[in-house]
């Protein structure tokens, strides 16, 4: 018959440092593979939305500008974003990333929810469409 | 002799046509008149064990329901396909063979509406106290949102 | 006048104990989370806890007797508070004696145990309800093991009274002469404060709080803080029964701490008692023990006399 | 005068259940004389919504069925469409599949232990067994990127390669992990007051365990030899074949070591597998149409058996999945072990098994054509808001 069978962890732990981690005092290095926030790269992009065809949760929406020149902002919606990834393995053209620094995603309201990637004078004029339509309706 | 071959013979008298969609798989048409006579004979000879029942809607212009009992013995899977009507959807409660067929069985019928007549239990177990009666989200004229 | 206000209301009784009791139950989790390798709360935890509670809404349950349901909490703290008075708190001699004042703070102190089964039996949950039996029955079990395992050191002093008794076990620690004694009273205490493993009537994964399930804002405060009081009580009691008494305020932190450690370790090495095991350990072999140690009393006494 | 009975409702908020399941007690004193369970309290229409949705959508669909086996989930679909489709995924696509299913097999006893443990009020054990899980669950995160839903498996392959530096973590991993089980163990055998919770409580024999169809570890404690990873290979495992563990005495002790004695084999069986693991490709493709057919999927998940039927009708979108969850064939069995039992013994009796709520609860929207009998989610939300302001 024996009792107290965990004695010597109890014992021990007395004289070590808990292991509990002090986020966000302290934070731990994430791996590479960590799929945090998904960045698109415009260059490469051929419009041909793969990417949003498979994301199980239409996170994703490609707004064409100029489909010959190949002119598109993806917009981005971090809050449906489920970080699976698909989007990153269906790309050919490698467009697409997810960043293993950036997941801290946490905000106070929506808007920072809402990304928008392109260039820069693109994205601009997206967004200055919307201003003026008033809503965020495509094209 | 294999398991599959072996629930072949057990039930040749009570089923009307054989499949092997796969490999280690037997698909037998019943009757479901003769489900529970199936499933004694089964049970009788302690082949395999209930995995699950599936229920299947083959669509309003087909008109019918599928129920499928699924039983395995290591590798080998036998399904047993009963096919109701729509309109009349109903099977046997198969408790009185297999107890624990009653989680199944009550799944059954609040998601696709057949009637499990003689379940011991049949009692709401998925759906919430609220959900109207006859609306059956599994059938496929079911439209939710 | 003023001085027996002060006495009741500051030191030792009131507001000191209750600080002492806070800052006993944050020591004490505080080496439950590092015995078991966690960081545990921060110093302010049980205080915030405290004043959160007190500033929560208080929900009487429908049907309950309203005064009852009130007056309780206030007893049982009022209670652990007077029983202070009769303990040399902080290694100061008692403020009040008399003979047989060891069997009035005994009483005393479980009137917070009688106040919360009865709280739990008012309050018609079914989980308060259960855990009211299992408190009054658990309170049955260790009680009587509990009371003759404090007689123990009263028998060698030949008096009942806590600081006659105290006087004689300074110089000589008791825990030596009378170990079973000695464990069963701290064994005891963990049952009377409904520590694991005798934690049963408040098993929080059957019966989520059990007696004081109903219990909210400042009722359960006045809860909590009585049984943060009797913390304090069961240890300087111990500490000065069987650990040499307590002479001064650093003999009594060093002591009670001590005990709290014990209590702790014995704490995190078990697992939860079923009610029906807590009773039969007790009747079976607390009480037997408890005997067996009086026995061994007698014996030595009437060979030494 | 009709018997008055005292029931004790368990679920679905309270303490003993981190997860909505509505259990009903029927106590005398302290004695269980009747129980019935009703679910549905995390459902969230799974089943129904995979027909609204491609075939690789569902993929992730699927595996949120759990948040701790999300992977067998998504292996059990994955190696159903392959089927389906006449594809098979490379062979290291497979043992990674195997790695990841065996690496969340660890993760999933130990959870286990630790919240069974906290259930019988050996809060040491559990905050311990928690304390060493997050070892694996670091070796997760570094394999895959993420600690839950590790979204490894693509239709047709794997998503990431294991590298050198990750088996040398793994392994490294495994030698504490492999230490501390073997303590564990120990533990649950030999200490006492452990044993008073533990030992002869919800007995099970095997013919019951047989009659009442539970599965995986709950039915390899009382007896009964059933592996699907032995009994019908799939993935990789006709190349790493574990031992079936298996205890007779059916009680709660005998389902702690089994589950116990379980983690040592999947640990030997990764050693071997990241020891010999095969060459070549991680994905093939898949197309995007998926031939006509019924399949039927089985793997062993930690819990136990889980069954997928899937049946396409060669379109974009499958035409119906039927999800056969453990839990669901284990839950029959604790309301008839109940019976007879202490009140206190329930919490423990129903850890036992090992519940997943949230693969149970599956299989429904809330959204009908009768408006008159729902709260909208709008007006409910309103009725919040009022009724604090009325508060205030």
């Amino acid at each position: 018959m024996k009792i107290a069978m965990m004695l010597r962890d109890v014992l021990r732990s007395l004289f070590r440092k808990p292991v509990t981690e002090l986020y966000p005092a302290q934070r731990q290095p994430t791996p590479v593979q960590l799929r945090g926030k998904l960045h698109w790269n415009p260059e490469k992009c051929t419009g041909c939305c793969l990417c949003i065809k498979d994301c199980p949760c239409d996170a994703l929406e490609l707004i064409t500008i100029d489909k010959a020149n190949k002119r598109f902002v993806m917009r981005y919606d971090v809050g449906r974003c489920t970080f699976c990834a698909q989007c990153v393995q269906n790309c050919r053209f490698n467009c697409l990333g997810m960043s293993s620094e950036d997941w801290e995603l946490a905000a106070t309201d929506k808007a920072p929810f809402t990304i928008y990637y392109g260039r820069e004078e693109d994205v601009q004029s997206i967004l200055d469409c919307f201003a003026e339509t008033g809503d965020r309706a495509e094209e | 002799m294999n398991a599959l071959q072996q629930a072949q013979d057990m039930l040749t008298e009570w089923v009307e046509a054989w499949t092997e969609p796969e490999e280690n798989r037997l698909d037998a048409q019943v009757t479901p008149a003769n489900l529970l006579s199936a499933v004694k004979a089964l049970d009788d000879h302690a082949w395999g064990y209930l995995v699950a029942i599936t229920g299947l809607d083959a669509g309003v212009e087909a008109g019918t329901l599928e129920v499928l009992y699924h039983f395995c013995a290591g590798p080998a899977v036998l399904t047993l396909r009963v096919t109701i009507p729509r309109e009349q959807a109903a099977v046997p409660s198969i408790c009185t063979l297999i107890p624990y067929a009653g989680v199944f069985e009550r799944e059954l019928a609040e998601m696709f509406g057949i009637e499990v007549y003689g379940t011991p239990d049949p009692s709401r177990l998925f759906l919430p106290d609220d959900w109207p009666e006859g609306v059956y989200p599994l059938r496929k004229d079911t439209e939710l949102d | 006048m003023l001085g027996q206000l002060f006495a009741l209301l500051i030191f030792p009784a009131g507001l000191f104990v209750l600080v002492n009791g806070l800052v006993y139950h944050w020591i004490s989790r505080k080496l439950v989370a590092r015995l078991q390798n966690r960081v545990g709360p921060r110093w302010f935890q049980p205080v915030a806890d405290i004043v959160k509670l007190l500033a929560n809404e208080e929900i009487i349950p429908a049907g309950v007797n309203a005064r009852l349901f009130a007056a309780l909490p206030v007893v049982a703290l009022a209670g652990a508070l007077t029983a202070m008075l009769y303990l040399p708190i902080a290694g100061l001699p008692p403020l009040h004696n008399f003979p047989g004042d060891l069997i009035v703070t005994v009483y005393l102190l479980s009137l917070l145990t009688l106040c919360t089964g009865l709280a739990g039996a008012i309050s018609k949950g079914r989980f308060s309800v259960i855990g009211a039996t299992r408190v009054l029955t658990q309170l049955f079990s260790y009680e009587a093991p509990f009371l003759l395992a404090l007689l123990g050191p009263a028998f060698v002093a030949g008096s009942w009274q806590i600081d006659e008794i105290m006087a004689h076990a300074s110089g000589q620690w008791l825990m030596l002469t009378q170990p079973i004694g000695f464990i069963v009273a701290l064994i005891g205490l963990m049952g009377k404060l409904e520590i694991t493993p005798f934690d049963a009537p408040e098993a929080e994964t059957e019966i989520v709080a059990g007696a004081l399930t109903e219990y909210s804002g400042r009722g359960l405060a006045l809860f909590l803080l009585g049984r943060e009081v009797e913390l304090v009580g069961g240890l300087t009691l111990i500490a000065a029964f069987y650990l040499g008494g307590l002479h001064n305020p650093l003999d009594y932190v060093v002591k009670t701490l001590l005990l709290l450690l014990g209590v702790a370790g014995i704490q995190t090495v078990m697992a939860r008692l079923r009610i029906d095991q807590t009773v039969g350990l007790w009747w079976r072999y607390g009480a037997l023990l408890a005997l067996v140690q009086w026995l061994a009393l007698l014996v030595s006494q009437g060979v030494f006399v | 005068m009709p018997e008055e009975r005292f029931s004790i409702p368990i679920g679905p908020q309270h303490p003993a259940l981190k997860e909505p399941g509505h259990f009903v007690f029927t106590v005398d004193g302290e004695v269980v004389t009747g129980a019935s369970v009703r679910l549905g309290y995390a459902h969230r229409g799974i089943e129904k919504a995979t027909e609204g949705r491609n075939w690789v959508q569902n993929l992730y669909l699927l595996e949120r069925i759990c948040g701790i086996c999300s992977h067998i989930h998504a292996t059990a679909y994955c190696l159903g469409v392959e089927k389906l489709a006449g594809v098979t995924a490379p062979p290291r696509a497979q043992a990674i599949r195997v790695l990841v299913a065996e690496l969340e097999r660890i993760h999933s006893h130990l959870l286990w232990l630790g919240v069974a443990a906290h259930q019988a009020g050996f809060d040491t054990l559990f905050m311990y067994s928690w304390r060493d899980r997050e070892t694996v669950m670091e070796m997760l995160e570094r394999l895959t990127g993420n600690r839950v839903n590790y979204s490894a498996n693509i239709l047709g392959g794997v998503k990431f390669d294991v590298t050198e530096p990750a088996m040398d973590a793994i392994r490294h991993g495994l030698r504490f992990l492999e230490e501390r089980t073997s303590h564990y163990v120990d533990v649950v055998r030999e200490d006492r007051l452990f044993l008073q919770r533990t030992e002869g409580v919800g007995v099970m024999t095997r013919a019951q365990a047989e009659r009442l169809g539970v599965t995986g570890p709950t039915a390899r404690a009382s007896g009964v030899p059933r592996d699907l990873r032995v009994d019908a290979p799939y993935a990789a495992y006709g190349d790493y074949t574990p031992r079936i563990v298996t205890e007779t005495a059916g009680d709660l002790k005998a389902r702690f070591i089994v589950r116990l004695n379980e983690l040592s084999e999947t640990y030997q069986l990764i050693r071997t597998l990241l020891d010999n693991l095969p060459e070549g490709e991680l994905k093939t493709r898949m197309p995007r149409r998926i031939a006509a057919g019924e399949t039927i999927s089985r793997v062993e998940a930690p819990r136990g058996e889980l069954f997928y039927f899937i049946k396409s009708e060669g379109g974009e979108q499958p035409a119906r999945i039927k999800v056969r969850t453990p839990t669901l064939s284990n839950m029959d069995s604790v309301v008839r072990l109940a019976i007879g039992h202490q009140l206190a013994d329930m919490p423990m009796l129903l850890a036992g098994i090992d519940p997943c709520f949230s693969c149970n609860d599956r299989l429904t929207t809330v959204q009908t054509g009768d408006e008159t009998r729902l709260w909208t989610w709008e007006a409910l939300r309103q009725y919040g808001i009022d009724y604090y302001r009325e508060k205030v």
